[in-house]
């Protein structure tokens, strides 16, 4: 067995990359395939980190299991690659333990939306203050094609073979009626809005949730016929449409049908941390 | 180190084994306590609430044990000592976490008050069925401290030690009491805070851009650093390397999996900790630990009185397990009594180290909560009698609960 | 019998081959084979391995450890497996995505552009087809119509005509050009 | 003059050129930047890269107006663009 | 005993159902003599997994008719609750709501010994009908324990319904390790007094508050195809005559 | 009981183990499965969504692995097979809930693709260090059976078995493969429905009133009916009573009484030689013997062959069922043998078993392995070589230094420049 050489890829003197700051370039290329809106996203998530105006320096990134799972390794901050479905509650721990840091979320819908439900109403509930970013593809992708909550009905995947029998979560809906006070969507073709979304978000105190939809041209789109990366860009080109403030109800996506998008929740709300605070010095002022 | 005055309650105090475990941990620095409610663990977070105020710690109620485990792994790496408590059926929840905690080498501590099993079994009845799941409980090779406190006064000793082998080894501790104790009110002594040895976090000092959170030292355990710090580190549950990026390859695991085995098993002589009493010419010596220590002390007494010679191994660290000491025992004594209340774990582990040497003899689990005294002292008998040397456990059966 | 060991990067059908040669062995030829695969967490660009054990008799240790013929679709796998090879071992690549170092021994090297002749046919996919008609031709290991039955069985039903094309395309590639 | 420094039309609108590079490596020829470009600067090459993707290639780079679309849209990280010059724009 | 249960055992009786068909999942432990009462099928199962294990009842055996009761008001089971409602999966869910009013109204309790609720004292607690709704529930309604008529003809139409539905009753007393049938009846009747009934009331405007009265009522009451008949019709559309559909016997043994 | 032929898809096949599972599933009259797609098992779930509603059986992928098992719990008291597919991760997550199915003893099934850990660890390659969380991973007393097959047809084949074994002991059975084994692709031929042998539920037959969920047969393992069949079920994860009622009451009464989780282990402990299933070969006068299992074993028999091309005389024990463990049989070995060597994939977990067994009467060879690869057959060879050597009787596990490791540690590998 040859020490080394399998292991260190040569990497090449490069020019640099306007991102480099933000982004671990020694790990690149990426894992993820041809086509596939995730590397877009996070283009979009740097450069609206880069146009927040935070401190990246107290800034952590957390990431699940998943395609969208491997984000937090190609972003220079401080970055969590943690249990599938167990990044919002992660997360959390950091954001209560130091209130002080910037907490996000970047993850994926199956990670997010399936195994970590529960911690997605419950961080949403208690108004903790973090930005998730939740990249619906629809699909499970990592593990090759699984039906996921996000799947429309009638969609194929590889464990729904004769087509999905469940009905697909609106995640805005989702987000919103558990007490989020962030909540846009936007597709992957967005980039600028997107960006600008990631920005706005990242000032806003609370609990938000930025939807990206991207194309998985590997297997949902395969599976289901679509084409490659590129015509699913070009679908969700012909068909969202913006509508800013939309009832989050109105949101649900079909296979193939509408795509509405835009910004629909701002609002104010205590977060986690103001309650435990008034909670705290009351205490403290019933002891005296 | 200095902790914090605020947080030790220096005197002496009547405490429950709960709240001498959260009395220890307040005095060990810990600030973050993430947890969810459950019998018989609940006393711990009542105990942190009233007084988390004061020493300025934070605490969470998730909304279950998986998240719970999983802020507490969050919190630590932001410079925090972090706990969770909780009982059988969240601790099995918790196992996945387990192995992340292992995998990203968090220094935490997790109290596990057990309660009769499996499943939900009677939640306010002792038990120390989860003795085998701390160590074996989560997938994939690793190692873990786990102590076994006896008494109130060492749940709170024990919990500042969890601390501080938490920190010193980079990996989760588990404190493994049990219901018996965790209920039993009795005299804690706790000393003034420069009488409490604290183990500092092992932080990196070095240049920024050199850190690597994997980076070993001489003993295996690599340096942390905090989240904020400006170290832009990159930590992963995947197998990685010392830039903590994962590296899907044989060489790799083998990299990291087995120095995450040896940090422990290298020092288990520095780690491992026990009481003996009387083994010096003991014919026959009860191993026992946690609730059954005080029936095996009694037992102990009435046996010697019986003109019995007998000794005592109280294991007060029982993962990593002192093998070397029980073997070298097996040699000198005719047999080990085991008194547990499950249906025989520890017990194994000693069958295994006296490599045929000496008779292993199990007492199970009593019929109201912990053994009974006398069922210890017919088993020391029943030792007595056997004179040839069997091959595996003989299992002393109570006889008194066909009654 | 003989060890058998395909790279590439994932997307390429390198763990497909793998099955076909395994399946044209062990179902139609009536031999054993045992095939076994190695891939990383991408779907596509990872790289990606998949060995293949034929014998006569039950296979039992399932591994190859000195492969008698190395197929080659990327550059990182023939830098990686191609020390294993044998001696008198066979070596095939594609000739567009590897460049290969000079001789060693009594091996056996041939080349095809099967991802371009692929590209030809109307889909890259095809590429690993059109290298396993290349491979039934050079090696014999396994006969041609128990591949065609193989490569048949493992696609999907509408596929079937394009792929035995491919296959085709590589197999006559050898004849043509030897 | 209180409204304008310079008097308007005095000083000539200017265009930004821009210069585009590309890690041809790093690409995995998904074509989001060949047809998203709104100057149509880019088309995809026939060559191959080492992992066998068809990388883009320029061929109307003076067309660049440095927009940064291309950077913003590309999954890989292998394409961004530099100012290159401003110009002003003839009448 | 207890309000809810006899609630329940009414509810079941006005519904006119085959007692032997219903199947109780709970994570709170019923009294033996309740159950016996009862006449159904009852388990207790880990703490907020009774959903889940419901769901593979419903499955395995889809002429069941499936009741869960949730003690913990959704904490450890809240992910089946919401991916439950999403699949619309044929099932009555009992949401126990055990939170302690008076904290959330802004006392403060450095210890909420010994009922410890589901929730930290400082914590508000979902609008549980209202994320019922939004992840699909058929029917969802919300009573006090005191509410008994209410209550019983609520579970009664909601037993007739065929999806997931959601009763969320306020009960201060009973979760996870406390026994059922033990209730602190001034807080009850504390709710019972601060209540009004709006039934059809829009699901976003019932959160519990501070400042508000309770709201209770019947809010959602809609059709949705249940999950077997979804199931049923799309692979039927797609396998044909090969499909063997669930429910019925067809598909058992 | 023969099969049902709607559910065997007899012919003979070219696939991977984890397909080879689904199949084996369906042949052994599973009718739910519940699960969540964790690499490397999905395939053994889309086989079977995609070959269950033919047969009238039906997968479904619940949101989480603890939603996962807790309906394959719900659906086995519904009155049908179950089963669960997963990997170490998920399998962690079920702990809780392989109590409960001991306590309630509903019959069922989990597959476990063993991956390379701890945590995330390495997905797509192969370990085998979950074997003594199948024992041990939940809280409280209780005792599984587990297998650890070796090949697709294996799979199948014990997959079937599995079933049956849980229907016939009503406890959680675990079927311990790992990736190479799912992974794996060979031959499998899957039989016609008669030969296929399929253990019926022991349903209860008697009258309605009379009967107890709780009351053992002879054999400790009490009879089972399904829910909604009228019997006012009264079933809970506490320790209860033959009747199924919490105990807790009685005991607060502080009367002495026995618990009946007794039961539980003694129903697996007692009926210990029913259930394992051993290979042995070249026992006769082997002064080594390997102990292996799953696709250690196949892996092991290449070292055995070099070793024995050196003229040592060395015997293979292959553990099929690895739980119970054979206590007896390595017991009885250790008096003839000189010493044990176990290679398995991880960094020693049945090793320990095997050294408690052999009570000190013959050494024990522990030949590591971190996964994410197999042993090379060369280090079994010397470990084998050194055992037999090795005059001493050495106090504790030999753990044999594996190429591998002088490589990473002594070879001046290094990950980061």
């Amino acid at each position: 067995m040859e020490p080394l050489k399998m292991i260190e890829k040569d990497i090449q003197p490069m020019d640099v990359h306007p991102m480099n700051d933000i982004l671990r370039m020694d790990r690149l290329p990426h894992i993820w395939c041809p086509g596939c809106g995730i590397g877009t996203a996070v283009t979009a998530f740097a450069a609206g980190l880069d146009k927040a105006n935070i401190d990246l320096k107290k800034t952590c990134i957390v990431s699940g299991i998943g395609c969208t799972g491997r984000v937090a390794g190609y972003i220079k901050l401080d970055s969590f690659h943690t249990t599938h479905g167990r990044g919002i509650a992660f997360a959390t721990g950091i954001k209560v333990a130091n209130p002080d840091l910037k907490v996000i979320v970047f993850s994926g819908d199956g990670d997010l939306i399936s195994i970590g439900g529960n911690h997605f109403i419950h961080a949403a509930r208690r108004n903790v203050n973090m930005l998730v970013i939740c990249i619906n593809n629809f699909i499970y992708a990592m593990t090759g094609g699984q039906v996921a909550p996000t799947t429309p009905l009638a969609a194929y995947a590889t464990t729904s073979p004769f087509g999905c029998v469940e009905p697909p979560f609106n995640i805005p809906y989702l987000a919103d009626s558990s007490g989020a006070v962030y909540v846009a969507r936007w597709t992957a073709l967005h980039v600028r809005r997107l960006t600008n979304s990631i920005a706005e978000a990242l000032n806003k105190p609370g609990f938000s949730v930025i939807e990206v939809i991207s194309p998985c041209a590997m297997y949902y789109s395969r599976i289901n016929r679509l084409g490659d990366g590129l015509d699913m860009m070009k679908f969700y080109h012909d068909n969202s449409e913006i509508r800013h403030g939309e009832d989050t109800k109105n949101l649900d996506i079909g296979f193939q049908t509408k795509i509405i998008v835009g910004k629909f929740v701002d609002r104010e709300r205590p977060t986690y941390m103001d309650s435990y605070n008034k909670w705290l010095s009351g205490t403290k002022k019933a002891e005296k | 180190m200095k902790t914090n005055l605020k947080a030790v309650l220096t005197g002496t105090h009547t405490l429950s084994g709960n709240e001498a475990c959260i009395e220890g941990a307040f005095a060990a620095g810990c600030l973050f306590l993430a947890a969810y409610p459950i019998m018989p663990a609940i006393e711990t977070i009542e105990r942190y609430l009233k007084r988390s105020a004061e020493v300025g710690a934070t605490f969470i109620q998730m909304e279950d044990e998986i998240s719970a485990l999983a802020a507490v792994i969050g919190a630590s790496w932001t410079g925090k000592k972090s706990m969770t408590a909780t009982s059988g059926p969240g601790f099995s929840n918790m196992m996945e976490h387990l192995g992340l905690g292992v995998m990203l080498e968090t220094p935490c501590v997790i109290i596990d008050v057990q309660r009769t099993g499996p499943s939900l079994g009677i939640p306010n009845r002792a038990g120390q069925a989860d003795m085998m799941q701390a160590r074996w409980g989560s997938h994939g090779d690793y190692e873990v401290i786990t102590l076994a406190p006896g008494s109130p006064q060492e749940m709170f000793d024990f919990t500042i030690k969890a601390f501080n082998f938490s920190e010193k080894y980079r990996t989760p501790v588990i404190v493994i009491s049990d219901e018996y104790i965790a209920h039993k009110k009795e005299k804690v002594v706790i000393p003034p805070a420069d009488g409490i040895k604290i183990t500092p976090r092992r932080y990196f000092k070095g240049q920024k851009d050199k850190y690597l959170p994997f980076k070993r030292d001489k003993d295996f355990v690599p340096r942390m650093v905090d989240i904020g710090d400006g170290f832009k580190f990159h930590v992963t549950g995947l197998t990685h390397d010392d830039k903590g990026y994962p590296i899907m390859l044989e060489e790799c695991q083998e990299y990291n999996v087995h120095p995450i085995l040896w940090k422990i098993r290298n020092h288990v002589d520095e780690i491992v900790e026990f009481q003996e009493t009387g083994t010096v010419d003991a014919e026959i010596v009860i191993v026992y630990y946690g609730a059954t220590s005080e029936a095996a002390i009694k037992a102990m007494k009435q046996a010697k009185d019986m003109g019995i010679k007998v000794g005592g191994l109280k294991l007060d660290v029982v993962w990593p397990f002192p093998d070397k000491k029980i073997a070298e025992l097996a040699e000198k004594v005719k047999a080990f009594v085991v008194p547990e209340i499950n249906y025989g774990q520890i017990v194994s582990e000693v069958e295994r180290c006296s490599y045929g040497n000496a008779n292993v003899i199990f007492v199970s689990h009593g019929e109201k909560g912990i053994n009974n005294t006398d069922d210890i002292v017919s088993a020391i008998k029943l030792a007595l009698k056997e004179k040839e040397r069997k091959k595996g456990i003989i299992e002393y059966r109570s006889q008194a609960g066909s009654s | 019998m003989a060890e058998i060991r395909f790279a590439g990067y994932g997307g390429q059908g390198i763990i497909r081959s793998g099955i076909i040669v395994g399946k044209g062995a062990s179902i139609y030829d009536h031999k054993f084979s045992t095939m076994n695969q190695a891939f990383g967490p991408e779907a596509r660009g990872g790289a990606c391995s998949s060995q293949v054990v034929l014998s006569d008799t039950k296979v039992l240790y399932p591994y190859v450890t000195v492969s008698d013929v190395l197929v080659a679709m990327s550059q990182e796998g023939y830098d990686m497996f191609e020390p294993e090879l044998n001696d008198k071992g066979i070596l095939l690549i594609d000739e567009d995505l590897v460049k290969t170092k000079p001789p060693r021994g009594k091996i056996k090297s041939f080349s095809i552009p099967s991802t371009r002749l692929a590209e030809e046919l109307g889909n890259r996919v095809f590429a690993n087809v059109v290298m396993l008609g290349f491979f039934t031709a050079a090696t014999k290991l396994v006969s041609k119509e128990g591949m065609e039955k193989a490569v048949a069985d493992s696609v999907p039903e509408r596929f079937i005509k394009h792929n035995l094309k491919a296959f085709q395309k590589g197999y006559d590639y050898y004849k043509d050009k030897l | 003059m209180r409204y304008w420094e310079v008097p308007f039309g005095k000083e000539k609108p200017k265009t930004p050129i821009g210069e585009i590079h590309i890690l041809k490596e790093r690409c995995k020829g998904c074509g989001f930047c060949v047809e998203y470009c709104p100057k149509d600067v880019l088309e995809m090459s026939d060559e191959f890269n080492s992992k066998g993707y068809h990388p883009p290639k320029i061929v109307n780079g003076e067309a660049c107006v440095n927009c940064g679309l291309c950077e913003t849209i590309c999954p890989e990280f292998s394409i961004w663009c530099t100012l290159k010059e401003e110009v002003a724009l003839e009448n | 005993m207890n309000p809810i249960i006899t609630a329940f055992v009414n509810g079941i009786k006005k519904s006119g159902l085959e007692l032997s068909n219903i199947v109780v999942v709970s994570d709170i432990p019923f009294e033996p003599e309740v159950i016996k009462e009862a006449g159904v099928d009852f388990f207790h199962v880990t703490r907020g997994r009774a959903i889940a294990f419901g769901t593979g009842l419903k499955l395995g055996n889809p002429d069941l008719k499936v009741v869960a009761f949730i003690g913990d008001l959704m904490t450890l089971g809240g992910n089946h609750l919401v991916h439950s409602g999403r699949r619309n999966m044929e099932m009555l869910v009992i949401c126990v709501n055990n939170f302690i009013y008076k904290e959330i109204a802004g006392t403060p309790a450095p210890s909420v010994s010994p009922g410890f609720s589901a929730f930290s004292t400082f914590e508000r607690p979902f609008n549980a009908p209202h994320l019922a709704n939004s992840c699909g529930a058929v029917y969802t309604a919300r009573w006090t324990a005191l509410h008994t008529n209410e209550l019983e003809n609520s579970i009664a139409n909601a037993l007739d319904k065929r999806g997931f539905s959601v009763i969320e009753v306020l009960s201060p007393g009973p979760n996870f390790y406390k026994e059922i049938n033990q209730v602190d009846s001034e807080l009850l009747d504390f709710y019972y007094k601060n209540s009004v009934t709006k039934n059809n009331e829009d699901t976003r405007n019932v959160e519990i508050t501070p400042e508000e009265k309770i709201v209770t009522g019947e809010f959602t009451d809609k059709e949705k195809s249940p999950f077997i008949d979804t199931y049923n019709a799309q692979l039927g559309k797609i396998l044909g005559d090969k499909f063997i559909p669930l429910g019925g016997q067809s598909g058992r043994d | 009981m023969k099969a049902n032929p709607r559910d065997v898809n007899t012919g003979t096949y070219y696939m991977d183990g984890d397909v080879a599972a689904g199949y084996g599933a369906l042949a052994a009259g599973c009718r739910f499965i519940g699960g969540y797609p964790i690499t490397p098992s999905t395939e053994a779930a889309e086989t079977f969504a995609r070959i269950a509603p033919q047969a009238g059986a039906v997968f479904i992928q619940m949101e989480d692995e603890l939603g996962s098992i807790a309906s394959v719990m719900g659906a086995s008291w519904s009155g049908v097979k179950t089963m669960t597919i997963t990997s170490g991760p998920g399998y962690s997550l079920m702990m809780e809930a392989i109590g409960l199915g001991a306590m309630i003893e509903a019959p069922f099934v989990i597959l476990n693709i063993q991956r390379g850990g701890p945590s995330t660890g390495v997905p797509t390659k192969t370990g085998q260090a979950d074997m003594m969380q199948a024992r041990w991973g939940s809280h409280g007393d209780y005792e599984v059976i587990a297998i650890a097959p070796d090949s697709p047809q294996e799979l199948f084949d014990y997959t079937i078995k599995a079933f049956n074994l849980s229907e016939k002991y009503r406890c959680p059975v675990m079927i311990m493969a790992d990736e190479c084994v799912g992974h794996m692709s060979e031959k499998v031929v899957v039989p016609p429905a008669e030969e296929i042998e399929i253990e019926p539920r022991r349903f209860y037959n008697g009258p309605k009133e009379k009967y107890l969920p709780f009351k053992p047969d002879k054999d400790l393992v009490p009879k089972m009916v399904k829910a909604g069949d009228g019997y006012n079920l009264y079933i809970t994860g506490l320790v209860h009573d033959e009747k199924g009622y919490p105990i807790k009451n009685q005991l607060e009464k502080g009367k002495r009484q026995k618990l009946p989780t007794r039961r539980l282990v003694d129903k697996i402990r007692l009926n210990a030689d029913k259930i394992i299933e051993l290979t042995e070969e070249g026992m006769d006068d082997a002064e080594v013997v390997v102990v292996s299992y799953g696709i250690s074993y196949r892996v092991a028999i290449r070292g055995i062959e070099i070793a024995r091309g050196k003229g040592i005389k060395v015997g293979n024990l292959r553990l099929i069922t690895v739980w119970p463990f054979p206590d007896k049989k390595i017991s009885e070995l250790a008096s003839k043998v000189k010493a044990f060597v176990v290679p398995e994939i991880n960094y020693g977990q049945i090793v320990f078993e095997v050294e408690r067994c052999s009570h000190g009467q013959a050494n024990v060879v522990l030949v590591p392995h971190g996964g994410a690869g197999v042993h090379n057959p060369e280090d079994i060879a010397e470990a084998i070589e050194y055992a037999v050597n090795e005059k001493k009787k050495i106090r504790k596990v030999v753990e044999w230094k594996t190429r591998l490791e002088k490589f990473v540690f002594e070879g001046g590998y290094k990950l980061n420049k």
